[in-house]
């Protein structure tokens, strides 16, 4: 027998009128500062995303607070480490919203972890932003969950096409991660695409986040010679892989998504990925100043060239305080209400338009390496 | 086929790796019956060590072959400092105590270290991964096929990591076996207690194994980082549950068997990414594993001790 | 404090001192195993240590051998005073302890169990002369000398203890039940090479059941009762002593 | 008298290249008391780990209560009324004497149910799920049963003259003692034929007499065989009514301990020169 | 070790009926749970943290009867959890849309999470018996090293799993757990721990423990002892997977690796090998020990740049605190005693039965 499911619609109304008193219910500190919280992976594995991206909040909130805070009020960021583990993000966002009493949160990288969130989120009516999860499942748990980022059918098919239409690819092998469901998502829409455009998928060969020996699954590849590798995984891995690739003699362009993005990737590359492309949210070398002036500032307080994770965290963390600024109150529904009308914000990766399903709609940047730089080749839009 | 050779060679070196590591887990095993479960992180540290060094010395003198020897006794050196630190304030307290304690106490150190090197406070290298520079500069040692881009390769630093494996487990097993101090290793092993009765110093015979062990541990590192140019907080735990592998395999506690458990899985997950399916391996090495328990309980060289009722 | 309590019969024959044992307490945890032990041993000489399960004989001998570290008290041995000090700093000064339980190391040969005995020697044509020697003594282990101690009779795990004790040429041997498990035959061989060991100068602490057997061997016998020394005398002196018929002998 | 409750037909057992025991045969009815002696190495243990199923024979037959126990497990055996104690005393050293000696104690319905064959071991099987369910449902006949168990283990460690160390763990006991507390959790199995491994070693003369007084009271009251093997002849010549010698494996020699003590084979292995002159007056 | 004796012990003090102290302990759990649950309905974070621990217990408990009461070294039970994990969540996914009409919503949920959990308990108890039995050739650090080898082939085994939905994990599994089911489960896998050491299966498994070639001789059947330990445990890792499975909004392999494992094995040992009750305190105090890190250091405020980075101190200073706990106690928190039996006037002696 059918169950009769609450509409997603009516369970979120219920959750933020349990929300209200926990947002509205000021405690003594609440009176002057507005409490946000965030939630990203400070150890583990994938460290270095949640600590870029903390880092992007915080240059956004302090300047916020220079600028005299929202509504008079000072911004203070509570952020709580998850380890990288889906409970512990659950766990931590439940303690934000409930300990905490936070009007708003932002994160995780990771959509694994930002689907836990964003169930415990939606539930207590408590708006979150997922500053750069792209899978299209996270921000369907309901009407409180938005990203400020794109979403991987789009990044796949971007890859596919560019690959198709700029390398002229027939044969393009594939080299995912098989530990992240973001690396299995791209693998996905890039062999649809990719094969509906008329190319072929070699092969597809898995490795394991934290793996440092790719020569084996290289080795495969190679037998196949492909005209170019589509290797959608994390910076940390994709440095590694590059080097092996180039010392066994496979010399075709490597492509890849987001996940590339850090300056880290050319450190651990060498020179090995001159010639490789991958998509991206933003191009450090944009000329835009807003952009440039974000990049000078974020070097002078954390030293080094922000990557795509601390750009989307500093936007992620400005849409907030802009709708923070036009909400009436903190409230879930209000906060929530403010967040949806965000339109044309001019973020630093991009101009923000959320749509009916609170996703970006933005366009993708196609960077190419070479000497340890990025060179901004093309923008495809959705 | 060079497909087939190229597989085998990679094999041969990841094994190589493994072996190494396995090297000092097997030793420390023998003596002290302790998993050492922050073997792996010891040899992380290890090559951080190691890579502050290179660091210092700068680009030139790094792959010079004073500097290259130099990033080995700092790296070897600092380790056995370490490995000397945590044995005797870690492991010796809890030596009366049940085997489990130790383990714990292991588990214990394992997370102080990964965690903490994940820390970008003070000297501490945060969690992003490094590049780890290369001062054996890469040269192709064996090609086959056309030169310029050629089917196979083997590198020198393949070859150098092969040949000191092979050397220092002929010299571990040749200390173990042949010499006055191994069998004081191998009586403290059995029973450290009686060993002292013979006038075995049994602090000193287990602290000396540690610092060994944990010297080796740093030398399989930086041959590692050296192989796969990266070095990361938490490459401790994924190469230190391989190579407790290899050594179990091989009959954890004996030296040849370490060699040949390394370089067995390092084959067997070569040739399970290279021929069969590629999001297998790590199920297929450990499946590996447990066929070699199943047949032979103590590891392929090991004997299960000798119980006499 | 057990001085005053103890019961001598009969006079002691002079022997150089060599250890000396002084009011040893020794604990495990709550347990107080001995109470204050007092005993000497020279030169020379044989001592019998008897007593009932648990008076704490084996106690004793790990105190001396410093496999335990007495909680008051003092020992000295060959002139110097030893109280705690580690076990193998005492062998190069020529103790061996052969413990109860025999503690031989079960996956080692026979052979390299003897020449952990001799770990701190560095004469190798000695060391083999003294292999020989032992093989003399306890034949069956020569047979045996390729086989895994382990996987040895209970009788014969005896024999290599005590062969394994002597190759570290100790000026004094400590003996724990050393005729536990042995047939008749080879307790009896057993006792008379010690009585040859003893004659080329080596002096006994022995720690026995059987105290027809130990106090017939030794030039002078103690009696521990839970952990405190209630009688003592020469060899001869205690066994006709009614008492100790009665409660050791049983008759 | 019925047939043998124990009883090895031409067993022997090699390691390797070593034959440690040949053309081994034995019988134990009900009442007996008998030795096996030899000198150390000779297989004396080894024939007790063969016969409880420890090690396997590899040739010849062992049958407890009749039935052939080749190639069952030593639990098995033990169900079918063998037990045994070790020479190398082997306790639940952390568990109080009391709980020792209810390990090896079974309620009156696990016995009823003992046997080899298919129907026993689907009854032993269910009546086990049912004691599972009945422990964790606390059901009052669980309660009287576990109730049941611990007198009979008091029993028991009365009997063996330990009950003021009921509650005392194993391994705290003296020595002598716990050679007794083995005793007494090899008769918790109820046997029919108890094996005991030099049951003397670490005695003193006095405990050993009160030794003997114990292994005969104890063939008398639980109506026992007994099987010892000991070193200490006046205990062996003592209590014994018959007694088998092995040396290298063979069994050079059997009969009564006067018959024994006399064959020359047997002194010459063994005894040694010396006894006839230092024991031959005594025994 | 007095435990075993402690249940049988002569007669029965508590005055209770033999016929009711069986069924007692259950009379007086469900309600005080049920009112738990009603108190602690408004604080979510309470909640979930209640539900973190239980898991953890339950887990810490089962795997004592393995690790502490047999004394066999397994160290790949978060393997058994992430199969009951999964089983129970793909069950609960396929009867999300199901109710049954006779019964309020509310309680026709609380019947399918049980239908589930029994899925995910009973799969994992299979599970157990599949590792179990050809690992019981294998002694000590071997038996461990194989347990945490099929721990890792049941996660990349999920990992490859289109069902499952391989990395990304499960979501949308209705979070139908409460206080009061985690809770009943504890005490359910608590009851059966202690009535277990309460009864002459216990004393067998302790048997093994302490010497197997002994115990055998003894009549204990040691195989099939040590396969219906590993078979009771990994049923309620299974449930515990289970239970997991329905209060976090998504389960993926990554919280089931071998760290999951050893996070286990380090509350049973802290606790005292064997020890039920020290089990239970250990995953307690270690569930709470980094909220509680992180409550101390959030102490420190949020302006500066190094108070932000205080959340990541927490790891490494737990790693620490392992370190300074065994080195303190090693023989674990009660050793192999009961709390009861450390700190006797705590709690009457008639608890014991429970
Ligand atoms: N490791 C230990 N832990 C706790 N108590 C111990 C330990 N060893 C010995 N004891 C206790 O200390 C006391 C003396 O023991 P000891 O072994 O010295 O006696 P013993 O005279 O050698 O007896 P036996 O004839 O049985 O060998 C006994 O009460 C014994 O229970
Ligand atoms: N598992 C085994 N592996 C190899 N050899 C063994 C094994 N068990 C026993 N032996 C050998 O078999 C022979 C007989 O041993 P056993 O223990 O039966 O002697 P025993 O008659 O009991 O002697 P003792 O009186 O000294 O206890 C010995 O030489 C022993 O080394
Ligand atoms: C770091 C990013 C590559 C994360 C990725 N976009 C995800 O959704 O998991
Ligand atoms: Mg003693
Ligand atoms: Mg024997």
């Amino acid at each position: 027998e059918k169950k009769t499911q609450p509409a997603p619609a009516d369970k979120g109304g219920q959750g933020g009128q349990v929300a209200q008193p926990a947002a509205g219910g000021a405690t003594p500190a609440a009176s002057d500062t507005i409490v946000l919280g965030e939630v990203g992976s400070l150890t583990g594995a994938q460290a270095t995303f949640g600590v870029s991206t903390r880092n992007g909040v915080d240059l956004a909130i302090k300047e916020a607070n220079a600028a005299g805070g929202v509504k008079g009020k000072k911004l203070k960021v509570i952020v709580y480490d998850d380890q990288g583990k889906p409970e512990e993000a659950a766990q931590a966002v439940t303690r934000l919203i409930t300990q905490d009493k936070v009007v708003l949160i932002l994160g995780e990288v990771a959509s694994s972890n930002s689907l836990a969130m964003a169930e415990k989120a939606q539930a207590a009516g408590v708006p979150m932003i997922t500053p750069s999860s792209t899978n299209p499942s996270v921000t369907e748990k309901g009407e409180y969950i938005f990203r400020v980022c794109f979403i991987d059918p789009f990044q796949g098919f971007v890859m596919a096409k560019f690959a198709r239409e700029h390398l002229k690819a027939d044969r393009v092998a594939i080299l995912q991660d098989n530990k992240s469901a973001y690396s299995i998502g791209l693998t996905d829409v890039f062999t649809q695409k990719f094969a509906e455009m008329g190319g072929k998928i070699v092969t597809t060969q898995s490795y394991s986040q934290g793996d440092t020996n790719f020569r084996a699954q290289l080795t495969a590849i190679k037998k196949e010679k492909p005209q170019a590798i589509y290797v959608p995984g994390y910076y940390n891995d994709v440095g590694i892989i590059a080097r092996q690739a180039r010392e066994m003699g496979v010399t075709v362009p490597l492509m890849g998504g987001d996940g590339w993005d850090s300056e880290k990737l050319y450190e651990l590359a060498g020179n090995a990925l001159d010639g490789s492309y991958f998509s991206n949210h933003y191009s450090p070398s944009n000329p835009d100043p807003k952009v440039q002036k974000f990049i000078s500032d974020y070097k002078a307080a954390y030293g080094g060239v922000p990557d795509a994770l601390a750009a989307l965290g500093y936007d992620a963390a400005k849409v907030a305080i802009a709708a923070l600024e036009r909400a009436q109150d903190t409230s879930g529904p209000a906060v929530r209400d403010a967040i949806a009308q965000t339109k044309d914000f001019p973020g630093v990766a991009g101009n923000i338009t959320l749509d009916q399903n609170r996703n970006a709609v933005k366009s993708a940047a196609i960077l190419k390496i070479g000497n340890g730089k990025t060179e901004f080749v093309t923008t495809i839009n959705p | 086929m060079s497909e087939f050779i190229q597989h085998l060679i990679n094999g041969i070196s990841a094994g190589t790796i493994y072996a190494l590591v396995a090297l000092g887990y097997t030793m420390v095993y023998g003596v002290l019956k302790l998993i050492n479960f922050a073997h792996g992180d010891v040899m992380m540290v290890g090559v951080y060590m190691g890579y502050a060094t290179a660091f210092g010395l700068g680009r030139q003198a790094q792959s010079s072959p004073w500097g290259v020897l130099l990033i080995f006794v700092v790296a070897m050196g600092g380790c056995a400092l370490m490995g000397f630190l945590i044995e005797r304030f870690a492991y010796r307290p809890l030596r009366e105590k049940p085997r489990l304690t130790a383990l714990i106490t292991a588990i214990g150190i394992s997370f102080t270290l990964s965690y903490g090197f994940q820390l970008d406070i003070g000297f501490l290298p945060g969690s992003a991964p490094r590049a780890f520079p290369q001062i054996i500069q890469p040269s192709q040692w064996f090609t086959l096929g056309d030169p310029e881009f050629p089917d196979v390769v083997v590198w020198n630093w393949q070859v150098i990591s092969l040949v000191l494996a092979v050397v220092l487990m002929a010299g571990l097993q040749y200390l173990v076996y042949g010499t006055r101090f191994g069998r004081a290793m191998r009586a403290v092993s059995f029973d450290h207690r009686v060993a002292a009765l013979m006038g075995i110093p049994t602090d000193r015979v287990i602290s000396v194994t540690f610092m060994i062990g944990s010297a080796l541990a740093a030398g399989a590192g930086l041959l590692y980082a050296i192989k796969d140019t990266s070095v990361s907080p938490l490459m401790g735990l994924y190469v230190g549950l391989k190579a407790f592998v290899a050594a179990v395999i091989g009959g954890i506690g004996n030296v040849p068997g370490a060699m040949v458990g390394g370089l067995l899985l390092g084959l067997v997950e070569e040739f399970v990414v290279g021929y069969a399916a590629s999001t297998w391996r790590d199920a297929v090495a450990f499946g590996f594993l447990i066929l070699v328990l199943l047949v032979r309980p103590g590891g392929l060289f090991g004997r299960v001790a000798a119980e006499k009722v | 404090m057990s001085e005053a309590q103890v019961k001598v019969l009969g006079a002691r024959q002079e022997f150089a001192p060599l250890l000396t044992v002084d009011g040893v307490k020794v604990s495990y945890g709550a347990i107080q195993a001995l109470k204050g032990v007092t005993l000497k041993v020279g030169k020379g000489e044989v001592v019998a240590l008897i007593g009932a399960n648990g008076a704490g004989k084996t106690s004793t001998l790990r105190a001396v051998s410093g496999m335990l570290k007495p909680v008051g008290g003092r020992i000295s041995f060959a002139g110097e005073d030893t109280t705690g000090a580690k076990a193998h700093t005492l062998v190069p000064r020529g103790m061996a302890h052969a413990p109860e339980g025999r503690g031989i190391f079960p996956n080692l040969t026979v052979l390299e169990n003897l020449e952990l005995g001799a770990y701190l020697r560095n004469d190798a044509d000695g060391i083999a002369a003294d292999l020989e020697k032992s093989y003399g003594l306890f034949p069956k282990l020569k047979e045996r000398r390729k086989q895994l101690a382990g996987t040895l009779s209970g009788g014969e795990q005896q024999m290599l203890a005590i062969a394994r004790a002597l190759l570290s040429r100790p000026k004094l041997l400590l003996l724990d039940e050393p005729s536990l498990g042995l047939a008749p035959q080879v307790t009896e061989t057993i006792f008379r090479n010690l009585r040859d060991v003893n004659a080329a100068g080596v002096s006994i602490l022995l720690v026995e059941q059987n105290a027809h057997l130990a106090l017939n061997f030794a030039h002078y016998g103690y009696v521990l009762e839970t952990g405190e020394v209630v009688m003592a005398g020469p060899g001869k002196a205690l066994l006709e002593s009614p008492e100790i018929r009665k409660a050791y002998l049983g008759e | 008298m019925s047939g043998p409750l124990l009883e090895a037909v031409g067993v022997s057992i090699q390691f390797g290249g070593l034959k440690a025991l040949s053309d081994f045969n034995l019988a134990i009815h009900k009442g007996d008391l008998q030795g096996l002696i030899g000198p150390n190495g000779a297989g004396k243990t080894t024939a007790f780990n063969v016969l409880t199923g420890v090690y396997q024979p590899t040739q010849g037959e062992v049958r407890v209560s009749g039935q052939r126990v080749n190639g069952r497990l030593p639990h098995q055996i033990n169900h079918l009324g063998l037990a045994r104690t070790f020479q190398n005393i082997r306790l639940f050293r952390a568990l109080t004497a009391l709980d020792n000696v209810k390990v090896a104690c079974r309620g009156q319905a696990a016995l009823n149910e003992e046997g080899l064959g298919a129907g026993a071991k689907f009854r032993g099987a269910m009546r086990n799920y049912r004691d599972w369910w009945r422990a964790l449902m606390l059901t009052p006949g669980f309660q009287a049963e576990e109730r049941e168990l611990t007198r009979q283990a008091e029993h028991l460690l009365e009997v063996m003259g330990l009950a003021h160390r009921r509650d005392e763990e194993a391994r705290n006991l003296p020595y002598g003692e716990q050679r007794r507390l083995e005793i007494a959790r090899a008769l918790g199995t109820r046997p029919k034929v108890l094996l005991l491994d030099e049951p003397a070693a670490g005695m003193n003369t006095r405990e050993k007499a009160d030794l003997m007084v114990l292994i005969r009271k104890l063939r008398d009251e639980f109506d026992l065989g007994i099987l010892v093997i000991e070193h200490d002849m006046k205990l062996v010549m003592g209590i014994c009514e018959q007694i088998t010698v092995l040396d290298h494996g063979e069994t050079i020699a059997r009969g009564a301990p006067a018959e024994v003590r006399s064959d020359r084979k047997v002194i010459e292995a063994y005894l040694g020169d010396s006894y006839l002159e230092s024991h031959g007056g005594a025994a | 070790m007095r435990t075993a004796s402690a249940v049988s012990g002569s007669g029965s003090p508590s005055g209770v009926p033999a016929s009711l102290r069986g069924i007692l302990p259950v009379l007086v759990a469900v309600p005080a749970l049920l009112v738990l649950d009603w108190l602690l309905s408004n604080s979510p974070f309470a909640n979930y943290l209640l539900s973190i621990m239980a898991v953890n217990i339950i887990l810490a408990v089962s795997l004592n009867i393995v690790n502490g009461m047999t004394g066999q070294f397994s160290i790949g039970h978060a393997g058994f959890m992430a199969v009951g994990a999964y089983l129970a969540g793909v069950t609960s996914l396929a009867l999300k849309d199901v109710a049954l009409s006779f019964l309020p919503v509310a309680v026709s949920d609380q019947v399918f999470l049980v239908v589930a959990l029994l899925v995910g308990g009973i799969s994992a108890a299979l599970a157990g018996f599949l590792v179990g039995l050809p690992s019981l050739r294998l002694r000590g650090d071997y038996l461990a090293i194989v347990t945490l080898g099929f721990g890792e082939i049941i996660r990349v085994a999920v990992t490859n799993t289109e069902a499952f939905g391989r990395a990304l994990g499960l979501s949308g599994i209705p979070q139908t757990s409460s206080v009061a089911m985690v809770g009943f489960w504890v005490f359910l896998v608590v009851l059966v721990a202690r009535r277990i050491a309460g009864s002459s299966h216990g004393r067998s498994l302790w048997a093994i423990r302490e010497d197997e070639v002994a115990a055998e001789a003894m009549g204990v059947n040691t195989t099939g002892y040590k396969v219906r330990a590993f078979v009771i445990s990994s049923f309620f890792a299974g449930v515990a997977g289970g239970l997991f499975a329905h209060f976090v909004p998504i389960i993926n392999p990554g919280s089931f690796t071998f760290v999951k494992s050893m996070e286990i094995v380090v509350m049973v040992v802290l606790g005292g090998l064997g020890s039920t009750t020290g089990a239970i305190v250990a995953a307690v105090f270690l569930t709470l020990l980094p909220e509680a890190l992180r409550s101390a250091f959030s102490a420190f405020g949020s302006e500066s740049n190094l108070a932000q980075q205080v959340d990541q101190i927490r790891m490494p200073v737990y790693g620490l605190l392992l370190v300074v706990l065994m080195l303190s106690r090693p023989q674990g928190l009660f050793g192999t005693k009961e709390l009861w039996e450390v700190i006797p006037r705590w709690i009457p002696r008639r608890r014991k039965g429970m």
